[in-house]
């Protein structure tokens, strides 16, 4: 009782910020400097259609390593965590895992939505300097066909090695051409490498749609590993 | 120059490289690792180097080809280098460290560590508020990955803690940075700062604090602030020893550097809450770490606690100026090194209790490395913690911040108090069973190494740190002063035999006298010759020791290098350094005494306390400037002069043991080593001394709330000869016997110096020189019967005087000179005292010395009657004289008091002449072997002969009319009409002076020893009470940060 | 002042008449105190008799080299003490060797011979010995230290540390007297002169009578000798230093003989009327009487 | 109004998710109430850069690059919230393979029971 009415009294501190916030806070009728300059040359410098993906990929290119490098972490991480399990719990001498059937339905319409699903995400990321959506949402997108796939059969095993070849590779092109920019192009993870193109075209926006899709994949491949490891967690 | 980006970009392609290698090439995987670290730490040390050269200048260096604020950029310049090159090194050695923990874990640990130390980095180059708060998340979660290296049994909940309250501080921090983005327009964080003054109206402008206020919360928070820090603190006990380096030295590292970034932002507006979370943070976590038994967790609340003090530093910018970084940087890095060190320490040990550590002893290499460590953070000369300390006090008393820097001096004291304790534990604590230390050094030299670096590396920022002060701000670099190279050279020859090691350092101490001897004026002279020759005679005594004696001679040269220094300096910053150093020496050399532990400890803390207090009195006189000549110590201005002058004079008074600050003595003096007493007693007593005249001399009289200060010492040193006297009465053990009597003898000298007189200050000087030579003396004496009987305790002994006769000689001239009685030279003291205290002023405080002076006659009589004299024990029928090496020095004492006794005006006629510029009046008039006052005359030589002659004549007499006396055995006596057998019930001696305990006993009641216990006692429940915060609940953690969050902003009054 | 040769034969002269009259007088005294008893007492010569027995006996014996040199000591010390101080005020003849130090001198040197008896004493290994020494020292620094005060008091008074200067301070009167101009002093003085004369009620150090207790315990035969000629010497002396401060000195022997004879019955006088106080009682009582009588001397001084 | 008001449910939702952390002892309760808290610090985020009838900043046709000045909301926090997201995630997973492990060792997931470390 005395913990939820300190939780209580707390938090209304905390709202008590968080009110004054809301109430200092005064819509933008412009937009500010930073947003501003967005807007007149995300188009014209890198020849990115979509705005936030400009920024996402080149303006703050490198907050978008640190997130992949997050998820690679945190990827790494909870196999970390699982792999050593297994290593100090090996459980010798159980009988093969079996499971009851998950159903026709499921089984089925996987088989048919997975290539699609995986289709969709490889669209997501290709299109994301032109359409809303890139590299994340497309990993997302893939991820969830395989989440799809684990859902059809718990039992499935993911080759974790192809999985992490694709993450691996996929940051070291990444990283790679970060560094081509700082050599080519203005800096690090400058997209100018290529060519701009023509605004609105799926070859355009230079290294964004390459970026993009290495971002797709290395993140794909870095919620698939996570969700095979936390499915192997499933005995308990 | 190749792009700092590289330290990013190469960890990163590191790590996702290693993701290509299979689980099975873990042993390739691992020098991929190092190299890549390998590398970082390369780049970034080529950017130090080159900055600090001036071949290159700080850049800005711009992602995607874009400037500030639209793209995030980085910066290189001299900080960042620095920090960088802190952060990687640490990463690399620790990953070195961590190999068998690695090679286990396989590739993705690797990847981890790699991206948590290209995190640290990061956070460290980044100018843009946002990538900064990417590059902690960053480090949290590797955190919450690297804390599972360990095979702590609670590491798992260790890091579920503290990715709760990390969740929470995210939230809040993105909450502040999206409205702060909102208000300025901008993420950039020089951007921010410029826009922050054109913010329009007040609204805006109170929404951009309330956003501030929330980002500044959040990375102040990852400084684990008191008490928002029981998430982290199991982390350093849970987590692998290398990690709890990263965590402590790189984590804390970046998090400092980050909300730096943020006060950049903030203006200094935010100065006062970061100054006041810091100190309250460096208090509070060392009043934690003083209960604590674990050492990870004690090194844990260190850290908090250094850290803490780094924010207050830098919140003090508005008066530090451009030394912040100098200040920031020495305690920093000093902090970093040592706790990196000790971390890696902790790792070759097996226990976890601080007592454990105990397994180090005689282990001379990990010992040198845990003193360099606890030196750096205790701030002692020469590393860049002392530097640091001393400007920042200086500055704090400059603009009037005392209650901080009161908070400052309070909570490093308690942090010396720790670490010397620790320290005591490691020398002189059993083992803990099988110590497997050996084998750690043989099996894992990966282990060592890292330990290895971190020593040579506090050594090397002590020289640049000196360097810097002496080219920045004309301060000296310790390391390049002669005595203290000296000193340390010893480490280096500590492989010698004892005998040779002895002769070097007579030899300098005597060459020193020698080279320097014609730059001293006649006062100095007194104590040049005391500190150097004195000391070399002393050393005379140290050949009886075999073997190679390890760790005496650097201890004791340090001590008389600290000495030297202290006569030679001329600004106070030398001053202060030299009484450091002498103090630090004079405390491994107390140390090193068989039951010394507690003892040792209180030395320390007390003589520390005095340090602080000398250091604060210097900087109040400093008004502001960072050093100044001592001479003028004399102008410093009215309101200030009383407070400097007491704070000096307590400072000092703690060397000299006045009462009140005595109990350290008794006990350091009496559990040293047979030849370390007369040194810490006869030698180190009058550094106090001279400090004091040095004071006197140039302040003078002064007045505080019309209390005259003078008269204060007055009264303070007739108690302390009265109590010190009284207290030597009652003891039992011959050296705390000597000990408390040294107490009173300094009673006296104060006293002298205390009259501010002519006569007064010569008195002192008599007792000066005196003291040193019978202290010295008896201690030596008394030193060797207890080799020789095995115990201290005056009645387990009894009738030597056959066995020992040199010993009893020494004794017997030493102690008629202590009472004063004629012939000896004890008598020109008293014989100055009373004509010193006709020309007083005070008479009251005199009624006290009066009573001090006979008693000493009790104690006196009871050193030399239950030692020599009485009835001989069974068990030391066999004791032999004392070995020849101690008694040598004794007979040249015994030399150098008689001749002291018949021309005392050898050295104090100039001394006297000296004293006229100071002391125009009542000066002595000296002619021919008559020495003559206002009031009264003296003929030292006439005495002499006068004694001597009657004394011959009667013992002729004697020997005319007796000279068939037979010698009888011992127990023909006439007893009650008994025969007696047992020594034991004959000797009367155990608790001598009853009828007088129980006529004035109820004056020793250790009301001062109580007082100080009680002091202790305190702290420690302090600490305690506060432990209980601590109930280890991850949810009571998040409790702990949103009401640490809710107080501070409502004590921010936004 | 300066030495010269003649000074010895002069000292030497004073050393003579000083022993002849403490044996003389120590035997008188001893006889009132039996008169006062109803008992006969000692004849006048005894002391002669005691020192010429004890010197002429053959056989002796050693507890060992400060056993055997505590006599010499405590001698010298009583001889010391007495040639330190002028005896005779105005006399060149009967200043003895006061040219080698002033009062600071002479009451520092009573300790001398204590000391070196203490030692001497100690060394015969006889605990009842190691008891006495207990006692009387603890004794000493309470008594003594009225005595301090007084002394200081006294020299405050007259600016100066000279024993010379302090009696012919005091010539002209018998008010120009210490005893009148500083009565608090000579109060707090003589009240220490109780305590030190080794007399009731301040003799538990030697205990003479009940059981065989004190330094002497164990000293005969030709030590004894010496010891009996300082106890000759030893309070004579003593009293001339108080009668230099105190009571204007003395400007010839028989002003000296009556003098020194007064003062000694002080203590007589209040010997046969009080009984004997344990040591932490007369430590007390010094503390709690005459040390505040000495600081009012000196803070009025 | 409405930046207001979807700055109001995020702040909500952060109390209530803070709330939910504070309160539930359960560990998985708690990075519930974690992802909750989160949640409204994204729709915080994304509605502070919002801007009354404006669009999305996507250029096509409908928004040609010379008036995209005016026409468009500010982009940058719509970067920030996708950063934002994914750390959210990458914790969220870490804590929850942490609550695996910590289940796997004691069979239980109040976090009162992982006190050993104290004081």
């Amino acid at each position: 009782m005395v913990k939820r009415f300190l939780a209580l009294l707390l938090l209304a501190g905390l709202g008590g910020i968080f009110a004054s916030l809301l109430a200092g806070y005064i819509p933008d009728a412009e937009l500010n400097l930073t947003a501003r300059y967005y807007a007149d040359h995300a188009a014209g410098d890198l020849g990115a259609a979509n705005i936030v993906t400009a920024i996402i990929v080149t303006y703050r290119g490198l907050d978008t390593l640190g997130e992949v490098t997050v998820l690679f972490l945190a990827a790494s991480i909870v196999g970390l965590v699982l792999t050593h399990r297994q290593k100090h719990d090996p459980r010798p001498g159980q009988p093969a895992r079996t499971r009851a059937p998950v159903g026709e339905l499921l089984t089925t319409g996987t088989r048919f939505l997975v290539p699609l699903i995986l289709l969709l995400g490889v669209y997501v990321f290709m299109n994301g300097h032109l359409t809303p959506g890139g590299g994340f949402q497309g990993g997302a997108i893939i991820a969830s066909g395989i989440l799809l796939l684990l859902l059809a059969d718990p039992l499935k095993h993911f080759s974790h090695g192809l999985i992490s070849a694709v993450e691996s590779l996929a940051g070291l092109f990444y990283i790679l051409l970060g560094l081509v920019g700082l050599v080519l192009a203005g800096g690090f993870l400058d997209n100018r490498i290529l060519p701009a193109g023509e605004l609105g075209a799926l070859i355009s926006a230079g290294a964004i749609p390459l970026i993009y899709s290495l971002i797709g994949l290395k993140v794909g491949a870095e919620f698939s590993s996570m969700l095979a490891s936390l499915s192997e967690t499933e005995e308990l | 120059m190749t792009s700092p980006l590289y330290i990013i970009a190469v960890a990163l392609a590191a790590a996702f490289l290693l993701g290509l290698l299979r689980e099975q090439w873990r042993s390739l995987a691992y020098p991929v690792t190092l190299a890549a670290l390998a590398f970082m730490s390369w780049l970034s040390a080529s950017w130090l180097w080159a900055l600090a050269s001036g071949s290159a200048s700080p850049v800005d260096i711009y992602t995607a080809g874009t400037a500030p604020p639209f793209a995030i950029n980085l910066r290189m310049a001299l900080p960042e280098a620095v920090l960088t090159l802190l952060i990687n090194l640490t990463g690399l050695f620790s990953a070195l460290y961590l190999k068998s923990a690695l090679l286990a874990r396989g590739r993705r640990g690797m990847a981890v560590l790699l991206v948590a130390i290209m995190a640290l980095s990061g956070i460290v180059l980044t100018r843009d508020i946002f990538n900064l708060f990417v590059f902690l998340e960053l480090v949290v979660i590797a955190t919450g990955g690297l804390v599972l290296l360990s095979d702590h049994a609670h590491a798992l909940s260790a890091g579920f803690k503290y990715l709760v309250v990390s969740q929470v501080i995210s939230i809040l921090l993105l909450i502040g940075i999206i409205f702060a983005y909102h208000a300025t327009g901008t993420l950039n964080i020089d951007g921010m700062a410029e826009a922050v003054p054109g913010l329009q109206n007040a609204g805006a402008s109170q929404a951009f604090e309330l956003a501030f206020f929330l980002m500044f919360i959040a990375l102040v928070a990852e400084l684990k602030p008191f008490p928002a820090n029981g998430w982290a603190l199991d982390i350093y006990e849970a987590a692998h020893p290398a990690f709890s380096a990263i965590f402590s030295a790189g984590a804390g590292t970046a998090a400092l550097y980050a909300v730096d970034k943020l006060l950049l932002i903030g203006g200094p507006a935010w100065l006062d809450m970061a100054t006041g979370v810091g100190i309250v943070t460096f208090v509070a976590g060392n009043l934690l770490a003083l209960p604590q038994s674990n050492d990870r967790r004690l090194l844990g609340y260190s850290s908090v606690a250094q850290i803490g003090l780094i924010l207050a530093v830098l919140g003090q910018r508005d008066i530090l100026g451009e030394d912040t970084y100098f200040i920031a940087g020495g305690l920093l890095l000093s902090h970093a090194v040592a706790k990196a060190g000790l971390f890696w320490l902790s790792g070759l040990l097996a226990g976890r209790q601080l007592v454990d550590w105990a397994d180090l002893r005689e282990r001379p290499m990990p010992v040198f490395a845990f003193v360099t460590f606890a030196a750096m953070l205790s701030g002692l000369p020469p590393f860049p913690g002392f530097y640091a300390k001393w400007e920042l006090v200086h500055h704090l008393a400059g603009s009037g911040r005392l209650v901080l820097l009161a908070l400052v001096l309070f909570g490093a004291l308690i942090e010396a108090g720790y670490l010397f304790r620790w320290f005591g534990y490691i020398l002189k604590r059993e083992p803990p069973g099988e110590a497997d230390f050996c084998r750690v050094i043989f099996d894992k030299p990966h282990r060592v190494l890292p330990v290895m670096v971190a020593v040579a590396a506090g050594w090397a920022l002590a020289f640049v740190w000196g360097e810097l002060a002496s080219s920045l701000l004309g301060r000296s670099n310790l390391l390049l002063a002669l005595p203290l190279l000296f000193a340390l050279s010893f480490l280096l020859l500590d492989w010698l035999p004892a005998w040779v090691k002895n002769s070097l350092a007579i030899a300098g101490l005597v060459a020193f006298f020698a080279a320097t001897w014609t730059d001293y004026d006649a006062l100095r002279m007194i104590f040049a010759i005391i500190f150097t020759l004195g000391g070399a005679l002393t050393l005379l005594a140290s050949y009886h020791v075999h073997g190679r004696r390890v760790g005496f001679y650097p201890a004791a040269m340090l001590m008389f290098a600290g000495m030297v220094m202290l006569i030679r300096a001329d600004t106070s910053f030398d001053f202060f350094a030299a009484w450091e150093l002498l103090t630090v020496g004079s405390y491994f050399l107390i140390l090193r005494g068989k039951h010394s532990e507690p003892h040792a400890l209180s030395y320390i803390l007390f003589s520390l306390g005095g340090a602080f207090l000398i250091m604060a009195g210097f900087a109040i006189a400093a008004q502001g400037a960072p050093q100044f000549a001592l001479a003028s110590l004399a102008h410093v201005a009215a309101p200030f002069a009383p407070w400097v002058f007491l704070l000096l004079a307590i400072g000092f008074m703690t060397k000299t043991a006045a009462i009140g600050l005595h109990i350290w003595l008794p006990g350091a003096h009496a559990e040293a080593e047979t030849d370390v007493s007369p040194m810490v007693s006869g030698i180190l007593l009058k550094a106090g001394l001279y400090g004091l005249m040095v004071l006197l001399l140039a302040m003078g009289k002064q007045q505080l709330y019309g209390i005259e200060l003078t008269h204060v010492l007055l009264w303070v040193a007739a108690l302390t000869a009265l109590l010190g006297n009284l207290m030597a009465v009652f003891q039992e053990d011959a050296k705390r016997l000597l000990a408390y009597s040294s107490i009173g003898q300094m009673g006296y000298a104060l006293f002298g110096l205390a009259l501010m007189n002519h006569l007064g200050w010569l008195m002192a000087l008599v007792f000066v020189i005196n003291h040193y030579i019978y202290k010295a003396m008896l201690f030596l004496a008394v030193g060797g019967v207890a080799k020789r009987t095995g115990t201290r305790e005056m009645y387990r002994m009894g009738g030597l005087i056959r066995l020992m006769p040199l010993s009893f000689i020494a004794v017997l001239v030493g102690i008629i000179a202590v009472s004063g009685v004629p012939p000896l030279s004890g008598f020109g003291g008293r014989w100055v005292f009373y004509n010193a205290i006709l020309a007083s002023d005070y008479r009251l405080p005199m009624v006290v010395l009066f009573l001090a002076g006979p008693i000493a006659f009790l104690y006196l009589f009871r050193l030399i009657y239950t030692i020599f004299l009485g009835q001989l024990k069974d068990e030391l029928r066999r004791v032999k004289e004392a070995p020849f090496w101690i008694v040598l020095p004794q007979m040249i004492y015994v030399a150098l008091l008689i001749a002291f006794a018949v021309v005392p005006g050898l050295a104090l006629h100039r001394v006297d002449t000296y004293l006229n510029q100071f002391f125009p009046e009542g000066g002595l008039s000296w002619a021919g072997g008559e020495i003559t006052s206002n009031y009264g005359y003296w003929n030292p030589v006439a005495i002499m002969i006068i004694v001597g002659v009657i004394f011959c004549t009667v013992f002729a007499w004697l020997l005319f009319v007796n000279r068939r006396a037979q010698p009888v055995k011992q127990f023909n006596i006439v007893f009650s009409a008994e025969r007696p057998f047992r020594p034991e019930t004959t000797h009367f001696a155990w608790n001598f002076f009853a009828p007088y305990r129980k006529a004035l006993g109820f004056l020793t009641q250790p009301l001062v020893t109580i007082f100080w216990t009680t002091v202790t006692d305190l702290l420690h429940t302090a600490g305690d009470l506060g432990r209980r915060l601590y109930n280890g609940n991850g949810q009571t953690y998040a409790f702990h940060f949103l009401a640490f969050v809710v107080i501070v902003f409502f004590l921010v009054g936004l | 002042m300066q030495f010269e040769w003649i000074k010895i034969p002069y000292a030497l002269l004073t050393l003579f008449i000083v022993v002849n009259y403490g044996m003389l007088l120590g035997a008188f005294i001893q006889k009132i105190g039996a008169r006062v008893g109803r008992r006969r007492g000692v004849p006048i010569w005894q002391n002669y008799a005691d020192l010429v027995k004890n010197f002429g006996l053959r056989t002796s014996i050693t507890h060992g080299v400060m056993f055997y040199l505590g006599p010499v000591f405590r001698l010298t010390g009583g001889i010391g003490l007495l040639l330190f101080v002028p005896t005779i005020y105005g006399s060149e003849m009967f200043s003895n060797l006061s040219f080698a130090g002033d009062l600071i001198l002479a009451l520092y040197f009573v300790f001398f011979g204590t000391l070196g008896m203490a030692l001497g004493a100690g060394e015969s290994g006889h605990p009842h010995a190691a008891i006495g020494i207990s006692r009387g020292l603890s004794q000493v620094t309470a008594a003594e230290l009225p005595l301090a005060l007084a002394v200081f008091s006294v020299a405050l008074q007259y600016q100066t540390l000279s024993i010379t200067d302090i009696v012919s301070a005091q010539q002209g009167g018998v008010l120009h007297w210490t005893l009148f101009t500083n009565p608090l002093a000579v109060a707090a003085a003589m009240l220490s002169f109780l305590g030190s004369m080794m007399r009731p009620p301040f003799d538990v150090v030697l205990a003479p009578q009940e059981i065989p207790i004190g330094p002497p315990t164990e000293y005969h035969s030709s030590y004894l000798a010496l010891m009996q000629t300082n106890r000759a010497i030893f309070p004579v002396a003593k009293i001339v230093v108080y009668m230099n401060l105190f009571f204007g000195g003395a400007a010839s022997w028989p002003v000296f003989f009556l003098k020194v004879f007064l003062i000694y019955m002080v203590s007589v006088f209040v010997g046969v009327a009080f009984p004997r106080f344990r040591v932490e009682q007369s430590i007390r009582w010094f503390l709690v009487w005459a040390v505040p009588l000495g600081i009012l001397s000196i803070l009025l001084a | 109004m409405i930046a207001q008001l979807s700055i109001a449910t995020g702040f909500l939702l952060i109390l209530i998710g803070l709330y939910g952390a504070l309160i539930q002892r359960n560990i998985l309760r708690m990075i519930v109430a974690f992802t909750v808290a989160d949640t409204g610090v994204n729709i915080v985020i994304v509605a502070v850069g919002f801007m009354a009838g404006r669009t999305a900043p996507i250029l096509d046709a409908a928004v040609p690059v010379a008036d995209a000045a005016a026409r468009i909301i500010d982009p940058l926090p719509q970067a920030l919230v996708l950063t934002a997201i994914v750390i959210g995630l990458g914790t969220t997973a870490l804590m929850l393979a942490y609550a695996f492990k910590l289940y796997e060792k004691r069979r239980t997931l109040d976090i009162d029971k992982f006190t050993d470390l104290r004081g």
